[in-house]
C-alpha cells in the first residue's frame, strides 16, 4: 500500500519534486488571494448587522480553520515519523510549526480586532478564543523545543512527542472553557432564526479560503526544502547541489559587477 | 571494517552494520561494520572528538545512530531490549553515584536495579574489593571523585553480564587499581564474557595482539 | 538469568525507596516548594488588599496557581540530578521496562512535593477566607489533580532534560499542559462555593488523573530516551 | 504463560484498563450539567435539578433574551437598563415570564439588540420594590454565524440599527 | 463596488480602523514569514557551502601531512 508512495520518500526526489511544483504553487496562490482580497474588500457586501467589519472574517477565518489544520498535519506527520521511523515526516513537521504559530497569530489579533467592535471587548475568555491562544502556545513550545536540540533528527523526535501530547490536551481546553465560561452557550445564546451566508457574501470567502490555504502550502514547501537540506547536508547530492548553487552565485556577482 | 572474522561459526555477540553517526552536523563515521565475539577484547581508539563515546553509547543502546543498524545476538537491539540490557553492563563518563546515598546503598541499588544477586555481606566484600574498605557506611558525597568511580566500577565483580561497555574506566583509578581492573578483564573474556572500552593507556597486562582495535578518524566524505 | 526477573512491583519500590530516601536526605526538596507555595499564597493578600470577599473569590484560583507554581519549580529535580550525575543513564539501561522506573520517580516526586503542599493548603484557604462550603471540593481536587501536575510535569522534565537551559523551556512546555487541570479544579471549587454539585468537575479531574496515569509513563520514557541521547 | 508474556499482557490490560476508566468519567461528566450560567427563570425559581438559588450581592453571570421595547436608556448619560428572558421561540412575551432587569453604566457592544441573547456579568441585588435585580459590570453579546446583505435582511425584515451615542451621553463618563 | 467614493473604502462604513488594522498586521506577518523562509532556504545553502570548504581545507592538511610520513591512508585499520 504504501509502495506507491516510496520515492517520494527520498529526500532527493522530493527536494526536486518541491522545487518544481513550488511556482506553481505560488502562482496558484498569489491569483486566488489577489482576486479573492480584492473581492472580499471592495465588492462583497457589507452584512446587516456588523457593516464593513463583517470583511475581517474573510481573514480571520481561514486563518484560524488553518491554524487548526497545520497542527493536525504536524501531528500526523510526527505520528508517521514515531511509527515508521519516517524521516522526512520530521522534516515536514519541522516546516509546518512556525507557519502554523503565524497563522495562529493572524486568527488571534484579527479575531480581537473583530470583537472589540462587535462584542464590545478585545478579548474574552470563551472556548474558541482560550483554546486558540493555548494552540498558540503549544506552536511557540514546539518550535523552542526545535530550537533548543543541536541535533535535528532529536529535535524533531521530541518536538514530535509535545505534538501529540499537544493533540490530546486541545480539545480538553475547548471543552473546559466552555464549561468554564458559558458565553458560546450554543443554541440558546445565539440568534433566532437560521438565514445561512448569502451567496456574494460566499464565494469571495471561497477564494479568499483557497488563495491561504495554497500560501500556506506554499511557505511550508520553502521551508521543507530548507528542512531536507539541513538534515541530509552530508549526503553527495546536497553536496553537489550546494557547490553548483554557489558557483552560480559566484559567477552572477561577476556579471553584475561586469 | 571486521574485528574477528575468525570464529565464524559461533554467531557474533554483537554485530554492527553500515553504521553513521552524525553529531553537530559532522559525521562521525561512516558505514562502519563491526563484529564482536565472546572472548574479544576491544579497545576504541581516536583523538578526542572522533566520536568513541558516541560508537559506545550507540552500542549500549543509548543513542541512535543516524544510520546502520546494531544487533545482539543476531537480533536488533530495539527489538530485544530486555535481554540485551540483561547481558549489558555500561559504564559511561558519569558514576552514577547518589552523593545523598551511602557507598554500600549505591552499589547494592546499582546491583539490585540490574538483577545481580547481592546482600550486605557481599556488597562489603565487593567495596573491599576496590579498595573502599571502611568506606561503606560513609556518604557518596564526602568521598573522592576517584572513590566514585571505583564505586561504580565494584559492580564489575558482582555482574553477570556478558558484555562490558566501558568509557574510560582508568580515569582517576590509580596504577595498582587499574592492574587489577584488567585482570577482572581477563577473567571475564575467559569465560565468555567480551569488554569494549576506550582508554589512553596501554592494556599492560595483555598481549597487544590479544587486544583488537577500532581506530576512528576524522571522516569528511 | 533468572535472577534478573524482578518483578514490576520489586523494581517499582526499588527505585521510589531510592527517591523517598534521597529526598530525606536532603530535604531542601521538600521544604523550599513547600515554602514557596505558602509565600505565593501570602502574596496575594498584600498585592490585592485583604477583603475578605475578593480573597474568597479568588482563593481558589489563588491556592491553584500557587500549586502549579511550586510543582513547576520542584519538577527540575524529578530527572535533572539523575541526568547530571549518570544515574538515569543506568536506568535506561536497566532490563526493566522504562516507564516502570519513571512512574516509581512520578510517584516519588508526588509524595516529596505534591503531599505536603494538600496537606498545608486548608490552612492557608483558612487565610484566604475561602468559603466553607468549599474545603471538600478544595481538598479533592488537590488530591486527583496534582498527580496530573507531577506526570504532565514529567513530560515536559523527560523533552528538557538533556538541554543546558531548560527551565524556561520546561516552564513553556508545561504550562499550557497544566490549563485543563486549573480550569476544572477552581471551576469546582467556585460551584461548591455556590452549594451546587461539582461531581462532573470533580469526575473530569479523575479522569483526567487516570488518563495520565496509563500515558505520561510512556510519554516520560520515549522523551528521555530522546533526550538522553 | 510464559513471563514475559505475561507481563507484556499486564501492561496493555492496564492500558485497556485506564482508557475505559477515562472513557466511564468522562460520559458521566457529561451526563452532569456544568455550568456557572443563570437564566432569569433560575435567578427567581433556583436550578433545575438543584434548587439552588444565588444569594444576594453574589456575583454572578446571567445569560438571556434582551425582551423587546424593554431598553431604557438615560438620554444624559450612559445608564441603561433592560430586562431579560429566558430563551424561547417565538419571541413573544406575557408577564407571567420570569423576567430579571439589568442595570448598566457603559457603551453597549454594537451588537447589543432587542430580540437578541448576550450575556452579563455582575452582582445580584435587590431593587427598591423588593424585586431582584443585576447590577452588570459588564455586558456582552455573542454575534451569531449568520451573515448576509443589509438588503436580505430588509426583506427578511430585520432590525440591525446599532445604537446611537450623543455627545452628551459619552462625556458623562469623565 | 460597494464604496462611492475612495474614502468612503478607506472609512469602511466607520470600522475603517479594525478593518485595516486585521488586513494590516495579517499581511505584515505573512510577508515577514515569507521573507524569513526564503532567506533561511539561501542561509542554509551557504552555511553548508562554507563547511564543505572548511572541510576540503582540512582534507588538504591531512593529506599533505600523510604524503610526508607516507603512512597508510585507510582510515580505520585494525
Amino acid at each position: 500500500m504504501w509502495k506507491w508512495l516510496h520515492p517520494y520518500a527520498n529526500p532527493e526526489v522530493s527536494y526536486h519534486f518541491t522545487g518544481k511544483i513550488l511556482p506553481w504553487l505560488g502562482a496558484l496562490a498569489t491569483l486566488f488571494l489577489s482576486i479573492g482580497i480584492i473581492w472580499a474588500l471592495a465588492f462583497a457586501p457589507a452584512d446587516y448587522q456588523q457593516g464593513d467589519s463583517f470583511r475581517i472574517f474573510y481573514v480571520h477565518v481561514p486563518a484560524a480553520s488553518l491554524s487548526m489544520g497545520i497542527y493536525f498535519g504536524m501531528a500526523i506527520a510526527a505520528f508517521t515519523s514515531m511509527v515508521w521511523q519516517f524521516k522526512l515526516a520530521d522534516a515536514s513537521a519541522a516546516a509546518m510549526a512556525p507557519v502554523g504559530a503565524i497563522f495562529t497569530a493572524i486568527a488571534l489579533i484579527t479575531g480581537a480586532a473583530w470583537g472589540k467592535p462587535m462584542w464590545g471587548t478585545w478579548w474574552i475568555w470563551d472556548a474558541r478564543l482560550t483554546s486558540e491562544l493555548i494552540l498558540l502556545f503549544l506552536y511557540l513550545g514546539v518550535i523552542a523545543l526545535h530550537n533548543a536540540f543541536e541535533d535535528k533528527n532529536l529535535a524533531g523526535k521530541a518536538a514530535g512527542i509535545l505534538t501529540l501530547v499537544g493533540v490530546i490536551n486541545l480539545p480538553i481546553i475547548k471543552y473546559s472553557v466552555e464549561w468554564w465560561n458559558t458565553l458560546h452557550q450554543g443554541s440558546t445564546v445565539s440568534k433566532l432564526g437560521k438565514p445561512s451566508m448569502s451567496i456574494d457574501m460566499l464565494w469571495p470567502f471561497v477564494f479568499c479560503f483557497i488563495g491561504f490555504a495554497l500560501l500556506v502550502a506554499t511557505i511550508i514547501c520553502i521551508r521543507f526544502r530548507s528542512e531536507i537540506l539541513t538534515r541530509n547536508s552530508i549526503r553527495p547530492w546536497v553536496r553537489t547541489l550546494v557547490s553548483e548553487h554557489l558557483s552560480k552565485h559566484i559567477a552572477q556577482e561577476k556579471n553584475n559587477a561586469i | 571494517m571486521s574485528v574477528n572474522q575468525a570464529t565464524s561459526l559461533t554467531p557474533p555477540l554483537i554485530s554492527v552494520t553500515n553504521l553513521t553517526c552524525i553529531r553537530e552536523e559532522r559525521l562521525l563515521f561512516d558505514q562502519l561494520n563491526i563484529e564482536i565475539n565472546a572472548g574479544d577484547i576491544v579497545q576504541v581508539e581516536g583523538p578526542n572528538g572522533s566520536g568513541k563515546t558516541s560508537l559506545l553509547r550507540i552500542l549500549s543502546g543509548l543513542s541512535q545512530p543516524f544510520e546502520g543498524e546494531v544487533f545482539f545476538n543476531q537480533q536488533l537491539i530495539s527489538q530485544s531490549r530486555e535481554e540485551f540490557h540483561q547481558d549489558l553492563l555500561y559504564l559511561g563518563h558519569l558514576p552514577g553515584v547518589k552523593g545523598e546515598m551511602s557507598a554500600a546503598e549505591n552499589l547494592s541499588f546499582n546491583l539490585t536495579l540490574q538483577g545481580a544477586p547481592n546482600n550486605a555481606v557481599n556488597i562489603e566484600k565487593t567495596l573491599s574489593a576496590v579498595n573502599l574498605t571502611g568506606f561503606e557506611d560513609s556518604l557518596a558525597s564526602h568521598l573522592s571523585a576517584g572513590q566514585h568511580r571505583r564505586i561504580s566500577l565494584a559492580r564489575l565483580y558482582k555482574s553477570t553480564a556478558k558484555i562490558w561497555i566501558l568509557d574510560e574506566p582508568f580515569t582517576a583509578i590509580d596504577k595498582q587499581g587499574v592492574r587489577a581492573l584488567e585482570l577482572l578483564f581477563k577473567a571475564h573474556i575467559k569465560q565468555g564474557g567480551c569488554v569494549i572500552l576506550t582508554t589512553h593507556q596501554d592494556l599492560l597486562t595483555f598481549e597487544p595482539e590479544q587486544v583488537k582495535k577500532i581506530t576512528l578518524d576524522y571522516v569528511f566524505d | 538469568m533468572s535472577i534478573a526477573n524482578l518483578s514490576y512491583r520489586a523494581v517499582f519500590s526499588l527505585v521510589l525507596k531510592r527517591d523517598l530516601t534521597i529526598a530525606m536526605r536532603h530535604k531542601d526538596d521538600i521544604i523550599n516548594p513547600l515554602l514557596f507555595f505558602v509565600i505565593v499564597v501570602t502574596l496575594f493578600p498584600l498585592g490585592i488588599g485583604p477583603e475578605a470577599q475578593t480573597l474568597s473569590r479568588i482563593a481558589p484560583g489563588i491556592i491553584w496557581v500557587a500549586a502549579l507554581l511550586s510543582t513547576l519549580l520542584s519538577l527540575d529535580r524529578l530527572f535533572k540530578s539523575d541526568h547530571d550525575d549518570g544515574s538515569l543513564e543506568q536506568m535506561l539501561l536497566s532490563p526493566h521496562p522504562v516507564f516502570i522506573l519513571v512512574l516509581a520517580k512520578i510517584v516519588a516526586h508526588w509524595l516529596i512535593t505534591g503531599l505536603p503542599l494538600i496537606l498545608i493548603a486548608p490552612l492557608l484557604a483558612v487565610l484566604l477566607h475561602l468559603n466553607e462550603q468549599s474545603y471538600g471540593a478544595l481538598m479533592l481536587t488537590l488530591l486527583l489533580g496534582t498527580p496530573v501536575l507531577s506526570l504532565l510535569g514529567a513530560i515536559g522534565v523527560g523533552l528538557t532534560v538533556g538541554i543546558k537551559k531548560g527551565g524556561v523551556l520546561l516552564s513553556l512546555l508545561v504550562l499550557p499542559l497544566y490549563i485543563p487541570v486549573l480550569i476544572f479544579a477552581t471551576s469546582a471549587i467556585d460551584t461548591a462555593a455556590l452549594g451546587l454539585p461539582y461531581s462532573g468537575q470533580l469526575a473530569i479531574i479523575a479522569a483526567l488523573f487516570i488518563g495520565s496515569l496509563t500515558l505520561a509513563p510512556f510519554a516520560v520514557g520515549a522523551a528521555l530516551k530522546v533526550s538522553t541521547n | 504463560m510464559n513471563p514475559r508474556r505475561k507481563k507484556r499482557l499486564t501492561i496493555v490490560a492496564s492500558i485497556l484498563i485506564g482508557i475505559s476508566v477515562v472513557a466511564g468519567l468522562v460520559l458521566y461528566a457529561l451526563s452532569q450539567n456544568i455550568d456557572l450560567f443563570y437564566t432569569p427563570s433560575e435567578i427567581t425559581q433556583g436550578k433545575k435539578d438543584s434548587g439552588v438559588k444565588p444569594s444576594i450581592g453574589q456575583r454572578i453571570r446571567i445569560g438571556g433574551l434582551v425582551v423587546p421595547n424593554s431598553v431604557k436608556r438615560d438620554p444624559d448619560n450612559l445608564k441603561v437598563s433592560f430586562r431579560l428572558s429566558d430563551m424561547k421561540m417565538p419571541i413573544i412575551f406575557d408577564v407571567s415570564d420570569p423576567m430579571i432587569t439589568v442595570y448598566y453604566e457603559g457603551i453597549l457592544p454594537d451588537l447589543f439588540r432587542e430580540g437578541q441573547g448576550i450575556v452579563a456579568n455582575g452582582s445580584l441585588a435587590r431593587g427598591p420594590a423588593g424585586e431582584l435585580r443585576i447590577e452588570a459590570s459588564e455586558v456582552l453579546a455573542k454575534h451569531d454565524e449568520n451573515y448576509m446583505p443589509a438588503e436580505l435582511a430588509d426583506a427578511a425584515g430585520k432590525d440591525y440599527k446599532k445604537l446611537e451615542y450623543s455627545d452628551k451621553q459619552l462625556d458623562s463618563k469623565n | 463596488m460597494q464604496f462611492d467614493s475612495f474614502s468612503a473604502f478607506l472609512n469602511m462604513g466607520g470600522y475603517g480602523f479594525y478593518v485595516w488594522l486585521s488586513f494590516g498586521v495579517s499581511a505584515a506577518l505573512i510577508a515577514g514569514l515569507l521573507f524569513s523562509s526564503l532567506t533561511s532556504h539561501t542561509k542554509v545553502i551557504k552555511q553548508i557551502g562554507a563547511r564543505q570548504q572548511r572541510e576540503n581545507k582540512l582534507r588538504q592538511v591531512r593529506k599533505n601531512r600523510q604524503n610526508s610520513t607516507t603512512n597508510n591512508p585507510n582510515e580505520e585499520t585494525q
